[in-house]
């Protein structure tokens, strides 16, 4: 779908690029709106999980006949109520075994069983009563550790996929991957600087505030109906029918608002559980996870070991990069987000010769899930914290390094294709001639910058556009609603038909209105969504004017549309008053019944995003803690379609970045459970931590919309790990290579440092 | 589980040493509605004292400040008095929890958590604050140092519920202080928490000093070395010098997920080198 | 277990319930009287998406027993509109964007308000501070402090109008 | 004929080769032709891939035409948060 300009050049907008009131806000604001945990059932029953105590066991037996005579208890499930109906391979299977362990539990909080009771705290017996005979195995949680040749195997049959010739023995490495292009052996003996690093990160969650939930009914001929709060409901649609062995159309999902996401509502965990226990109990169920739960048992992002080379001339120029790449993904393979760290590692780069190499490996972690461009800010981390170290052996300013070597138009990315018009110089300049960039610094104090990349993408999108008889709009889409994405389609809907916005309300459809939507995940929605909107709208603005033609006795071809209204086109149409929308609208039950207009395909062309940060961060010396005092996101949004919404998308992001840079991290003990599985003591940012977050927002027009839409949620996280560790090392003079850089680390470098007389790597 | 709502403390008292089962006193609830949630306790009886006479006022006395056992966090803060006489103490207060938090948590639930993090407890120490005590055999008195007895454990019997927190009468030209560190700006558990107290003479010279450290032991700990190290001094560097080491020798903690235990002995100093230096400014020292 | 019968006032209105002794305001609020504007976020106190105030008092309704509503004064975010009418904390977050996902909006929309009730002027750290008891993951609370900053300066220049009004308003009488 | 660009990994199953020459009209039938030359490539084509063809991105777009000179890349089936 092309870029639409108008003949002078950039098209001019109405409604989109306006501030408009999103639609769903009062309901937010009063308290009305309903969550995932705010529905519920005539006699539903509480459900709750039993979850493994051990990091990795397998499971013996399973004992569930006390929790079954229990009074109140009106149904118990494990594993034998979830045959096999996935063909016992593949992703799918995986998600069978996540969702309730089978031979083994692979985590510490892994689901054994499940009970539907009458109430709480009679649920919360039943889970007692239920005798596991567990063998504990020993377990592994570090992805270095679980690399090594004699570390606990967590399956007997994984040989890694990707190498040659094939490994004779099984390892918990999945698979390897490879990108890149040219030679980088020739490349570093073209270098005068090499520096070559190694990075580690720890694992981060989502941290959305919601936990999940969802209610389920389910009657004995397999009907059965599903409320819950997801990222996508189609999907939950489709793989709780397969999981549970019913037809795809018996199942109707419906979504709850949701509270937050972020990639880690992408999949399911409790939904096949609350929906067997319903088919067990022939009661609706309500399932609803603690924090403990959701931060033990739901998908954070992987933990990573990353290696950087780069290599440079004396005058700047890059002449290889080269990394290695190491993700866990929990127990199943294909999880970790390894291949798109090495993909998004270097594409901010012109590089004649990189290579990235990944592999993705398992381990007795959670079964992690996406996470806000996975996998790249940790990769984004390692290799901007080697540029800034590169630039300052140049005696380069970094940003000046940065943008010689910058990626551009034409340029063959890291990852194979080639740079159509991309955004990442724009960002780079803006971030040169930003205020911020130039603003003097206090004692402490260190500013640093960095600059990352995502891919974005597009997918399916099914929407339905209906007219009323008084000329306003619903608009039916099936892309879960985060961030305020309903009002960005009243907005196209409105700027398409030259109505004003308050005209459109915007709904999301259960999953038995619309065809197949897919998750809200890849800032995919404003711009995939989003162009399906404008598609309906076009195609109801056809039937608009084909019932103009009709009642005027012209030929369709003979209408156009402009600003509200049919028009008769050309000097041989004849001379007609114009008809609004609200009068076809109304005239519509005499000609011809309702008007609807609709569009459905898979949206491609999304256009890659790139964003620079700059941070300003100050650390106390004596106790290692940085505070965060200035922070500016400079970012490529194609066309911002309501300025807001894209610049909460920003902040967001940033914050989520600072928290992963400075305290958020999964804290194993030696017995392979988590010990932090709480919003205390998992330090997500609070409001006191932050100051306010500058935003730029630039607009270089995506030509794969017609708006010139890029997708905008998720390069936002990429930079900030990157730009604190460079604005701390500036800071400290003391480069650190681990994330998060909590006070106790960031001390002992500087204690470290001092003792060695000076700037050091820790 | 039954709840009780008595209004004297002998009531109250009574119920929990009558009680056969696992009886737990409710007075701001933030801790023990937590343990509840998270069934980490199962009690068998609540028993909630803030209806009982006293428990939730202030008292200003000849002899100090008397503070109910019910008395909220944030009740503290909009003491005026209070606030002046032991500014320390009330800060330390403030810190626990978020402001949410501050409307119902209590410096006595505090103290009878007994976590060694506690933030108002080092305070309280260092103040040389005492509890009232309340039990079957009538009142008795302790210093609040006396009333943890390990983490989660106290010295008090069966039965035994303390009434107040006396703050003994300032001293001319005193001053207290409590600082703690943690990584986040709120809403996080000291890592390490140092209360520092003192009284100056006419010529700035300490003369009187508690310092008291939290999360760095079992218990929260009243270091009789520091003051001595301040004690005589003007709080010059050495002075400062020998209080932070005497601080940092005073420390026995843990590795754990909130800190290592070499990062808490090295902060433990370095907070008792700024807290000292706010007591001693507002002691009026120069 | 048997129940008990609380008698309390939820917004100003009398409402009579009945709860187990281990149920916490939060569940009386969501589960037996519909109100299920207070969100739980963690149970333990630290995300402040279950806040109401008790006699006045800002707290988390799950550290708050049910029984212990007996005879107190609790308002939720459903009492926070006058009619038709938005608190405007309720406006400005909308005009702010102060909201993505909108499960932290009821319990900061409550802090705010007990915050501006305390403090009409208040600074933005005094701000940050005071709502630091509210996790927010979508927003970065950048918009949601504009927005309380918006809504304190609205809030009092309506108070100093009225004011003025009402000084008129004496002089004419 | 599309030249077909593959990720580093997948080449044991060309033969070494980074490139291959393919002969389709459309995606779809260039992941059938490709997979019957190289059967080593079917189990990833199972799991899922995108492709970028001259620079452009489909996640999945299986009837996208071809150019006689498309450049296709294969990437791994994307996702996002």
């Amino acid at each position: 779908m092309p870029l639409d300009n108008a003949p002078e050049g950039k098209r001019k907008f109405n409604v989109v690029g306006t501030r408009p009131l999103r639609p769903d806000g009062i309901d937010k604001v009063t308290g009305r709106a309903k969550f995932g945990a705010d529905a519920s059932a005539p006699g539903q029953l509480v459900g709750r999980i039993l979850r493994s105590p051990h990091a990795h066991a397998i499971i013996r037996k399973i004992d569930t006949s006390k929790a079954e005579k229990l009074p109140g208890v009106k149904a118990v499930i494990t594993r034998d109520d979830f045959p096999d109906h996935t063909g016992g391979s593949g992703g799918l299977y995986d998600t069978l075994c996540n969702v309730m362990a089978r031979e083994k539990a692979f985590y510490e909080g892994h689901a054994v069983a499940a009970v539907a009771a009458t109430s709480a705290s009679i649920a919360r017996q039943a889970l007692k009563l239920i005798k596991v005979d567990y063998e504990v195995l020993p377990h592994v949680t570090d992805v270095d550790e679980a690399m090594k040749p004699g570390a606990p195997l967590l399956h007997k049959d994984m040989f890694t996929d990707g190498v040659d010739p094939k490994p004779k023995k099984p390892s918990n490495i999945a698979r390897r991957f490879e990108f890149g292009h040219g030679d980088v052996e020739a490349g570093f003996k073209k270098a005068d600087i090499i520096v070559e690093r190694s990075f580690k990160t720890e694992a981060a969650h989502q941290g959305y505030i919601e936990p999940h939930a969802a209610l389920a009914s389910m009657g004995p001929d397999g009907s059965a109906e599903l409320w819950c709060c997801t990222q996508g409901h189609y999907m939950v649609r489709d793989v709780c029918s397969q999981l549970l062995g019913i037809d795809i159309a018996r199942l109707r999902v419906t979504q709850s608002e949701i509270g937050g996401g972020f990639g880690g509502k992408t999949t399911v965990f409790i939904e096949p559980v609350a929906l067997a226990l319903a088919r067990k109990a022939n009661r609706p169920v309500k399932v609803v996870m603690t924090r403990e739960e959701v931060f033990k048992a739901s998908g954070p992002t992987a933990s990573t070991s990353i290696d950087i080379k780069i290599g440079v001339t004396k005058d700047g120029l890059i002449t290889a990069a080269d990394g290695v790449f190491r993700y866990q993904g929990g127990p199943f393979q294909g999880c970790s987000p390894a291949e798109f760290g090495a993909m998004s590692a270097f594409a901010q780069f012109h590089l004649d010769n990189v290579r990235a190499v990944a592999y993705d490996v398992v381990c007795n972690r959670p079964k992690t899930i996406s996470y806000r461009a996975p996998g790249a800010p940790m990769a984004n981390f390692a290799v901007e914290s080697v540029i800034e170290e590169l630039a300052h052996k140049l005696g380069m300013e970094p940003i000046d390094f940065r943008i010689k070597n910058a990626a551009r138009e034409g340029t063959k990315s890291s990852y194979g294709p080639v740079y159509g018009p991309i955004g990442l110089g724009a960002t780079l300049e803006a971030a040169k001639n930003h205020p911020h960039f130039k603003a003097p610094l206090g004692p402490n104090q260190g500013r640093g910058m960095a600059a990352g990349f995502w891919f974005n993408f597009g997918g399916q999108s099914c929407v339905t556009l209906n007219i009323p008889v008084d000329g306003s709009i619903t608009v039916s889409v099936g892309s879960p609603d985060i961030g305020g994405s309903r009002a960005a389609m009243c907005m196209m809907v409105a700027e398409e038909m030259g109505i004003p916005y308050d005209h459109v309300r915007a709904i999301i459809a259960d999953t038995s209105a619309l065809g197949y939507n897919d998750v809200t995940d890849g800032s995919r929605t404003t711009f995939a969504t989003g162009m399906a909107c404008i598609l309906a709208a076009r195609d109801a603005i056809k039937k608009l004017c084909a019932r103009a033609a009709a009642t005027w006795g012209i030929p369709e071809d003979a209408v156009k549309w402009e600003n509200g209204y049919a028009k008769p086109a050309g000097p041989n149409a004849g001379d007609f008053a114009p008809l609004s929308l609200k009068e076809i609208a109304e005239a519509s039950p005499g000609t011809g019944g309702p008007i609807a207009g609709h569009h459905e395909f898979s949206a491609d062309g999304a256009g890659v995003s790139f964003a620079t940060h700059i941070c300003d961060v100050e650390v106390d010396p004596e106790t290692g803690r940085s505070s965060i005092v200035r922070y500016t996101v400079i970012q490529d949004a194609g066309k911002a379609v309501h300025p807001s919404y894209v610049e909460g998308q920003f902040q967001g992001g940033a914050v989520q970045g600072i928290g992963w840079a400075l305290n958020e991290e999964y804290i194993y003990g030696k017995d392979g459970r988590l010990q932090n599985a709480g919003f205390l003591d998992y330090r997500i940012p609070v409001c006191s931590d932050l100051p306010m977050i500058d935003t730029q927002i630039l607009e270089i027009p995506n030509p794969g919309h017609p708006y010139g839409v890029r997708g905008v949620g998720e390069t936002s996280i990429v930079p900030p790990l990157a730009a604190i560790a460079n604005a701390v090392a500036n800071a400290t003079g003391v480069r650190f290579t681990q994330i998060p850089l909590s006070p106790p680390r960031v001390l002992k470098g500087i204690e470290e440092a001092k003792k060695a007389g000076g700037r050091k790597a820790a | 589980m039954k709840y009780e709502r008595p209004t004297t403390l002998k009531a109250a008292a009574q119920m929990l040493a009558k009680e056969k089962g696992k009886a737990f006193i409710l007075a701001g609830g933030t801790d023990l509605l937590v343990r509840l949630r998270t069934g980490f306790i199962e009690p068998d009886l609540i028993v909630d004292i803030k209806d009982t006479a006293g428990a939730r006022s202030i008292q200003k006395t000849a002899s100090g400040f008397k503070i109910g056992a019910a008395v909220s966090g944030a009740e503290l803060g909009e003491n005026a008095a209070l606030k002046k006489a032991w500014p320390g103490v009330v800060e330390a207060a403030n810190l626990i929890g978020s402001k949410q938090v501050q409307g119902r948590c209590t410096m006595t639930g505090n103290l009878c958590n007994a976590s060694p993090a506690a933030d108002s407890v080092p305070a309280l120490v260092a103040a040389g604050a005492k509890a009232v005590v309340v039990g079957p055999k009538g009142k008795r008195t302790l210093a609040v140092e006396d009333v943890p007895a390990g983490p989660g454990r106290t010295s008090l019997k069966k039965g035994e519920i303390i009434e107040s927190l006396i703050l003994p009468k300032r001293a001319p030209k005193s001053g207290d202080a409590y600082l703690r560190f943690i990584p986040r700006t709120e809403m996080d558990i000291a890592v390490v928490g140092v209360g520092v107290n003192l009284t100056l003479d006419g010529k700035g010279i300490v003369t009187k000093a508690r310092v008291a450290l939290g999360a760095v032991a079992p218990t929260v700990v009243l270091v009789p070395a520091a003051a001595k190290a301040i004690i005589g001094t003007k709080l010059d560097k050495a002075a400062l010098d020998a209080l932070a080491a005497a601080c940092a020798a005073a420390c026995n903690p843990i590795d754990d997920k909130r800190g290592t235990r070499e990062f808490r002995i090295k902060v433990a100093g370095v907070l008792a080198r700024r807290a000292a230096r706010i007591a001693y400014k507002r002691a009026g020292g120069k | 277990m048997s129940g008990i019968t609380v008698n309390t006032k939820i917004n100003g209105d009398p409402v009579e319930f009945i709860c187990e002794a281990d149920e916490t305001l939060l569940d009386v609020l969501r589960n037996r009287l519909g109100l299920t504007g207070a969100k739980e976020g963690c149970s333990t106190g630290d995300c402040g998406a279950c806040s109401v105030t008790v006699d006045g008092r800002l707290t988390c309704s799950c550290l708050v027993l049910g029984a212990e509503a007996e005879g107190r004064d609790i308002g939720t975010i459903e009492g926070m509109a006058q009619g038709e009418h938005l608190h405007p904390l309720q406006s400005k977050f909308l005009e702010h964007a102060a909201l993505q996902c909108g499960i932290c909006t009821p319990g900061f929309l409550v802090a705010a308000k007990s915050l501006l009730d305390k403090n009409p002027d208040p600074t933005e750290t005094e701000i940050r501070f005071g709502l630091a008891g509210n996790l927010c993951r979508c927003t970065g609370y950048d918009k949601i402090v504009r927005a309380v900053q918006d809504a304190a300066k609205e809030m009092r220049s309506a108070k100093a109008k009225s004011a003025k009004t009402k000084t008129a308003a004496k002089k004419r009488a | 004929m599309a030249k077909v660009v593959l990720w580093g990994s997948l080449r044991p199953h060309t033969g070494g080769k980074a490139e291959v020459e393919i002969e389709a009209r459309n995606v779809q039938e260039l992941l059938a032709r490709l997979g019957d030359s190289y059967p080593g490539l079917q189990s990833q084509i199972k799991r899922g891939v995108s492709v970028s063809i001259d620079g452009l991105i489909y996640r999945e777009g299986w009837l996208q035409p071809l150019k006689p000179d498309s450049e296709v890349f294969l990437l791994p089936r994307m996702t996002g948060g």
